[in-house]
């Protein structure tokens, strides 16, 4: 006996890389389960079968997909990584029954109430909020804006200069580039390095990011940078050309600098099997799919109202080993709950901080 | 008919046709002559309003056509032929020349969508004028064959058709009888003097001067975009200019 | 700092790579009439080759260049072979799906071997050059001199060899280009093998001021595309010309109108460009 | 077709085509399969559109999918933004992309062959780009949520999938009477007489640009049509709606089925869809299946679905004939038109 | 040396060539008469290989020529200067001359002289060396169009109606020429409109109408056919 849980993500074109890294996560997850005889579900051992399908990061493929997935395959959950998707499937997730399991930190996924979501990574905002003003107290009052312009983009950064603007400081450029297709951002970030910033918004996958601020010194900034939280410190810093380059930044913290014992586990079996680092993308597809099939199991009940009123409890009871980011509680609105923290690099060091 | 004056057409710094001004009457067979390039497709071409001359003036029944484009001269009532025989290979002969009359008819995306009674009275009309025309070049036979499944000939015979089925009062006739042969030339030479008989006017392109001497009311000869010469075939056929230039200067070879 | 120089120096750069990409599809295009759009996947798996030879064979940035220059040109000469030779009949729009079906493939088996991650190349030239605050890093340099090196090589090999000849001579005429005993394959193939070189090394040369990954040729082939309609199809000074102007236009238009809105200048150029001269900015005399 | 006797093009063939459509949401498995047929139809319509000026008239147009991001767009924004409700919105969508059409059709058709395709293609960029920086107006990437369902009077409730197949189904029927008719009429004639030449066209006394805008218009008011029942359909819509991919796809779908003809694009799109679902289990390796096969169809299909089995026809009922006729009719092929055929 | 043996071309459904049987003998001038469109360059494209016969058999010198690609045509020795010249109009007046010397583009030396014999041939043509072919005037292009054929090393060289478009002068000359180039011993196959002048160098001559070969004779019985007179030479 198996059974399907779904995927629909970007596997081709611009975006594969992203939906590539997400879905790896959940691979190992079910793998993981599989290898230890699937799980009891009222009586029966059942595995888990993960079917994934591409949209191309389109909303309405992803909408078809679900369909598919919820009726070909049955399946009662469906993970995608993106808020497009997720907003397409909001639109009729709770008419046919299935859980959308969202890996994005749009706020407004949760917030408009849809009883059958589930958000995986923690919502933007809070990092937001931590990064101005570890940022101003530490770095400078104007901002230059370089962030990237995809829809995900788009929402960081009209938020991240409200809240500039709210706590004083002066945003001097707004110049975002196409971080996914651009040929070059020479022209883009020396728009930007011409108003003077004292720090820097940057931010989309981590590898343009690292361009950008590459860029963005060889022009002669000496400022800090603001990481969005899509991009991983470590990450960029290796395209960037080393941890000097980075020097000032402040971003997520990147899940190997988290020094627990199940991220390093976690980060290990990950190698083993990918023969890469892992992103955070991964980690937390991950722990999701590990807490989904334990609420499964104990509520022996694949029904999604039944597992989602029960994800909070399978969060604190579910192997820690395979919770990489110490999720434990899930909000009202499905939100998992993660210690948000922030990571800076000081002294060529990427240096973990409590969030005040 | 048909009035011309000074025309001349450039194309960047060559003169294609070079100051010509010639009249063609009504009711006549008139026939262009002259050596390969010598601008006698380009003549046509001016006429229709396919180019624009770069300066002259042409007169249809005395209405300046000079600057009109082609499809408002086709309207005037000049219709033609092309050099290279243009049909659509794919479809019937009757499907071809339907086509050819819609510059009389008015409907429009409106009637198709109503399927209004003018689009249906105009079908029929387009309809029976491409068998009228069918019939008059002799093809009625071949109505339902597809043009890739005729002969050479009769493609010559349909394109006249189509040119028939605009409801022309000038035919501009380029090279009708290039690539058929001297039995069926004579036939489309008939062709020609039926058009004739029927108050049409013809103006043709041709280089078989067999065809030309027997049947042409009136010659002009153009030679490096220049009128060098226009008469009667009895005129050109001693005029010593055009012996030069086209029809051979070696006295055994004189045509 | 010398803000104005900067954009100069990002235009040419810019340009450069869009000329080189845009003079291979100029030739095959002017030449054999293919529209090819699988040439920004042959640019693409250029990078990649590159990638390839310098990280798993640890060959030199050079010889790299050169594999990878070798390997595209085959599979460009195989795409023409079993691709486009079949198709030599057909409509044009034939030989546009069918570019584009290559295209799917290559860009899927590419991601089959290397995924779909972002991917550095380094390159031996990571100094940057000052001048008086005018930054010109070195890649920067090698790209632009590489560009006008490869368009005055190409040159030469088409005016002053019998072969360069026997492709201007296809080009020209097909018809005299048999009657003197051309052999229209030998040209067609060897048409698609300059461009696979050209592809492959302005992939190489940009990829290290840049990521290499699948889709990295999507936006600039259709600027190609742009740049040998402004240019005119075929001739070769009108794809640099064309390669510089959007260049140019990308790194004014970038810096001293919107970022967001450069590729909207690039493209509108085009359209207002076309819309008053509908031949092209150098339509005749290409050759 | 009925002149060669073939079935395929037979009223009787047509009936059971559609008698096969309407009772298809009771064969299928389940409600996707409802709902993958209904994305196809919507994009028959759109594909129709394409035929109209690709395939009559001979313009490649390949801002196309730009005209169905217009007509998404115009119904998205309108009931989202502004409150219209659906109908209405849907009107404003036909009206919106055919005022564009002309504007650009005006512009644009001056062109001729490739510098045509490559501007429409320009257009078509811009459109894209457009809505993904145009934040004020398009919202940019984030897209447009929100949109309105269509309501049918109190009658059925189109926002279940069933219902709203037959809604599309009803627009697609209409598309391809429509087309029919068009094809047949003296207008349809006129726009294949552009597309086979059009100095010969204009000397039978047509005024080209007024034709050619007139087929531009239309194959984008199809377009926009098809655009907004999408946008009615999925009910979230972004920039990426006007990629170029889209206009790719279209005209695989167009070419696969026949270009210049009245099933082909409905049988290419249909076709092709659940090909690339069906594909689906391969995952991101799905296209190394489907690009060669692609090039396998064209290079063995080149006249797509109904022109090799019209070809298939003419070529039976000519076999008596000399084997030079067959060739000849191969190198027209590609541009046969069924109506005329 | 040249052979046809029941050819016949068709373009689409119209047989433009129907049973063509001839044979052209080593070091003849043979001539080809025959109104527009009789199909002599329709035959001539046969010969060499831009058209494929849909029947019988062309050989050279005991070799079939038919089903083999034009440049290996030529390359045998078999060139034709075909109607309406076909130069790179763009290139050079030598660079055209050159690339006729494309089948032999290994042997420098022997193109040097073959060039210096063409150009000996049409002096003028060493004067407009350098200017682009398409500038020419119609006389000069066609010189370049034959030296072009000349400087593939021909052993059969055809000539489809190359005094069109010609001024008489010019096509006495090319006559004289065409003569020339036969008795330094190449053999020539000359399709020609001017049918007194073609025959008056000529050795043999074929009729050719609407595809078919109608007669044949050497030079004195088609000079002295009544037939041929009224219908080629004009009475
Ligand atoms: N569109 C054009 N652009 C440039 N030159 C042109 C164009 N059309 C014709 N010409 C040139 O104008 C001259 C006259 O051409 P035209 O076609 O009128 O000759 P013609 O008398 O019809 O010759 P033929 O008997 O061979 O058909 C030629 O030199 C030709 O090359
Ligand atoms: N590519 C083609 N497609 C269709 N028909 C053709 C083609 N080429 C020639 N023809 C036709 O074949 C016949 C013979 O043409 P061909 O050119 O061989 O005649 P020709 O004797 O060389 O005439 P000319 O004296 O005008 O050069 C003509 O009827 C012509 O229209
Ligand atoms: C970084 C991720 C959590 C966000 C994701 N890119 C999205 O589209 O929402
Ligand atoms: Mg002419
Ligand atoms: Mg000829």
């Amino acid at each position: 006996e198996s059974i399907n849980i779904g995927f629909t993500g970007p596997l081709s074109g611009g975006a594969a890389l992203y939906g590539e890294n997400t879905l790896s996560g959940l691979r190992m997850a079910a793998e993981e389960i599989n290898a230890a005889g699937g799980f009891d579900l009222n009586g029966e051992q059942v595995t888990i079968n993960l079917v994934a399908l591409d949209d191309r990061y389109s909303p309405a493929q992803a909408a078809t997909n679900a369909k598919r997935l919820k009726q070909d395959n049955g399946v009662s959950a469906i993970f995608v990584p993106h808020s497009g998707g997720v907003f397409a499937l909001q639109d009729f997730n709770e008419k046919d029954d299935f859980l959308v399991m969202a890996y994005t930190s749009v706020p407004t996924v949760t917030e408009k109430g849809n009883t059958l979501t589930l958000r995986i990574p923690p919502t933007f905002d809070g990092y937001v909020r931590a990064f101005t003003d570890y940022a101003m107290n530490n770095l400078g009052t104007t901002l230059g804006m370089a962030g990237a312009t995809h829809e995900y983009a788009k929402i960081w950064d009209e938020m991240i200069q409200q809240t500039w603007e709210a706590r004083g400081g002066t945003v001097v450029a707004d110049n975002p580039m196409d971080y996914n297709k651009s040929a070059d951002f020479y022209t883009g970030v020396s728009r930007v390095i011409a108003e003077n910033p004292d720090v820097m918004f940057v931010g989309g996958a981590s590898e343009p990011t690292g361009l950008v601020i590459q860029q963005a010194r060889q022009l002669g900034f000496q400022g800090g940078f603001i990481v969005m939280d899509q991009a991983k410190i470590d990450e960029v810093a290796q395209v960037a050309g080393g941890m000097d380059m980075v020097e000032g930044a402040v971003g997520v913290v990147p899940l190997s600098v988290y020094e627990t014992e199940a991220a390093t586990g976690f980060i290990e079996r990950y190698q083993a099997n990918y023969g890469k680092v892992p992103g955070s993308e991964a980690a937390y597809n991950y722990l999701a799919l590990h807490a989904l099939v334990e609420a499964m199991d104990m509520t022996e009940s694949t029904d999604p109202t039944t597992v989602r009123a029960a994800i909070g409890e399978a969060l604190l009871s579910m192997d820690s080993s395979k919770n990489p980011y110490e999720v434990h509680s899930v909000t009202e609105n499905g939100g998992f709950v993660t210690v948000t923290t922030l990571a800076v690099v000081e002294n060529g060091e990427i240096v973990r901080k409590e969030i005040e | 008919m048909l009035k011309i004056e000074h025309l001349t057409k450039m194309f960047g710094g060559l003169a294609a046709v070079n100051d010509v001004s010639v009249v063609f009457e009504a009711n006549k067979i008139n026939a262009i002559i002259g050596p390969n390039g010598a601008g006698k497709s380009t003549f046509f071409n001016l006429v229709s309003g396919l180019h624009q001359p770069t300066s002259g003036r042409i007169l249809l029944d005395g209405v300046d056509v000079t600057q009109m484009r082609c499809d408002k001269v086709a309207q005037l009532g000049v219709g033609r032929t092309f050099q290279t025989t243009n049909l659509f290979e794919q479809a019937t002969v009757l499907d071809n020349l339907i086509v050819g009359h819609r510059l009389r008819t008015r409907s429009g995306l409106w009637d198709v969508l109503i399927n209004s009674r003018r689009l249906q009275a105009e079908e029929k009309a387009s309809r029976d004028k491409a068998r009228e025309a069918l019939d008059f070049v002799g093809l009625s036979h071949v109505e339902n064959q597809y043009i890739a499944d005729i002969t050479q000939e009769e493609r010559k015979r349909v394109a006249f058709a189509l040119a028939l089925a605009t409801d022309p009062k000038l035919v501009l006739l380029d090279e009708p009888a290039a690539g058929v042969n001297p039995e069926e030339t004579d036939g489309l030479a008939e062709l020609m003097k039926k058009m004739v008989a029927n108050g049409l006017t013809v103006c043709l392109i041709e280089h078989k001067m067999d065809m030309i001497m027997g049947m042409a009311d009136k010659i002009m000869v153009l030679d490096h975009g220049e009128k060098i010469a226009e008469g009667t075939p009895a005129e050109i056929k001693s005029n010593p200019v055009v012996i030069e230039a086209y029809l051979g200067s070696d006295e055994d070879a004189a045509a | 700092m010398n803000l104005f120089f900067q954009q100069i120096i990002n235009g040419l750069t810019l340009g450069s790579i869009y000329g080189l990409v845009a003079l291979g599809l100029t030739l095959v295009y002017g030449i054999l009439h293919i529209p090819n759009f699988a040439h920004g996947a042959l640019y693409m798996v250029g990078a990649f080759m590159s990638y390839f030879l310098m990280m798993d064979l640890g060959v030199h940035y050079w010889v790299a260049m050169a594999g990878s220059a070798a390997i595209v040109a085959i599979l460009a000469v195989l795409c023409e072979r079993l691709v486009f030779h079949p198709l030599r009949n057909s409509p044009p729009i034939h030989d546009k799906i069918a570019a584009i079906g290559i295209l799917l493939f290559l860009e899927a088996l590419v991601q089959m071997f290397w995924g779909a991650d972002f991917r550095r190349l380094s390159s031996p030239f990571t100094g940057i050059l000052n001048f008086d605050g005018l930054i010109i890093p070195e890649q920067r340099l090698l790209i632009i001199v590489g560009a006008f090196v490869l368009v005055a090589a190409l040159q030469l090999f088409l005016r002053k060899t019998m072969i360069g000849a026997t492709i201007i001579a296809m080009a020209q005429s097909r018809d005299g280009a048999f009657l003197v005993g051309i052999d229209a394959n030998r040209v067609a193939m060897m048409t698609f093998a300059i461009s696979g070189v050209l592809a492959a090394i302005a992939a190489t040369l940009y990829a290290p001021i840049n990521l290499v990954y699948p889709a990295m040729g999507h936006l600039v082939i259709m600027k190609a595309f742009v740049i040998i309609i402004l240019g005119g199809m075929g001739s070769i000074p009108g794809a640099i010309a064309g390669g510089m102007i959007i260049g140019f236009a990308e790194a004014f238009g970038g810096f001293y109108i919107s970022t967001a809105y450069k590729d909207i200048i690039a493209f509108g150029l085009l359209v207002v460009i076309l819309s008053v001269r509908p031949q092209g900015l150098f339509a005749k005399g290409a050759h | 077709m009925f002149k060669f006797g073939s079935f395929l093009m037979t009223p009787m063939a047509k009936y059971l085509m559609l008698a096969f459509a309407l009772v298809f949401p009771l064969l299928a498995k389940n409600e996707y399969q409802v709902y993958v047929m209904a994305s196809a139809f919507v994009w028959a319509i759109a594909v129709y559109g394409l035929n109209i000026i690709t395939g009559f008239c001979g313009q490649l147009n390949l801002a196309h999918g730009g005209f169905f991001a217009i007509g998404a767009y115009t119904l998205g924004l309108l009931s989202s933004d502004y409150g219209w409700s659906f109908w209405p919105a849907f009107v404003a969508a036909l009206v919106m992309t055919a005022g564009l059409g002309f504007l650009v059709g005006v512009v644009s058709l001056r062109l001729k062959e490739h510098y045509f395709a490559i501007f429409t293609l320009c257009v078509g960029f811009i459109i894209y780009l457009l809505m993904d920086k145009w934040e004020e107006l398009t919202h940019g990437p984030i897209g447009v949520r929100d949109i309105a369902a269509p309501y049918g009077f109190g009658l059925v409730d189109f926002t279940n999938t069933v219902p709203f197949y037959y809604l599309v189904l009803a627009f697609l029927v209409f598309a391809i009477w429509f087309m029919g008719r068009l094809s047949r009429s003296l207008l349809g004639r006129t726009f294949i007489a552009i597309r086979n030449g059009d100095e010969l066209a204009e000397s039978l006394g047509i005024n080209l640009m007024r034709n050619k805008i007139l087929a531009f218009v239309l194959s984008t008011t199809y377009a926009g049509l098809a655009g907004a029942l999408y946008a009615g359909m999925v009910r979230f819509i972004g920039p990426e709606e006007a990629n170029i991919n889209h206009t790719f796809d279209m005209i695989t779908y167009l070419l696969v089925g026949g270009i210049g003809t009245i099933t082909g694009p409905l049988l290419g799109t249909v076709g092709i869809v659940w090909i690339t679902q069906s594909l689906q289990f391969l995952e991101e390796y799905r296209m190394i299946i489907f690009g060669p096969l692609l090039v396998l169809l064209v290079i063995f299909f080149p006249r797509g679905i109904t022109g090799s089995f019209l070809g298939w026809m003419h070529h039976k009922r000519q076999q008596p004939q000399a084997t030079a006729k067959r060739q000849a009719s191969k190198a027209t092929a590609a541009t046969e038109v069924e109506s005329n055929a | 040396m040249l052979q046809l043996k029941n050819v016949d071309v068709c373009y689409g459904s119209f047989k433009a060539l129907n049973n063509i049987s001839m044979t052209v003998d080593t070091g003849e001038l043979v001539v080809l008469l025959g109104a527009n469109g009789a199909g002599k360059s329709s035959l001539f494209n046969a010969i060499s290989g831009l058209n494929k016969p849909s029947a019988g058999d062309v050989e050279f010198e005991d070799r079939r020529l038919n089903g083999l690609k034009p440049n290996a045509i030529v390359s045998g020795g078999v060139v034709q200067c075909a109607e309406g010249r076909k130069l790179f109009p763009h290139m050079s007046v030598l660079q055209n001359l050159m690339l006729g010397a494309y089948v032999h583009r290994r042997d420098r030396a022997g193109n040097k002289q073959r060039l210096n014999e063409v150009l000996e041939l049409f002096p003028i043509l060493e004067d407009k060396a350098q200017q682009p072919a398409g500038s020419l005037s119609g006389g000069q292009q066609q010189m370049v169009a034959i030296g072009r054929a000349m400087m593939s090393r021909p052993r059969l060289l055809m000539l489809d109606e190359p005094s069109l478009g010609l001024a008489p002068l010019v096509v006495k000359q090319m006559f004289e020429i065409i003569k020339q180039i036969n008795s330094l011993g190449t053999t020539v196959l000359l399709a020609e409109q001017n049918a007194f002048a073609a025959l008056k160098i000529a050795d043999r001559a074929y009729v050719m109408e609407n595809g078919q070969l109608v007669m044949e004779g050497d030079q004195e019985t088609m000079l002295g056919n009544e037939q041929v007179r009224r219908a080629y030479i004009g009475a």
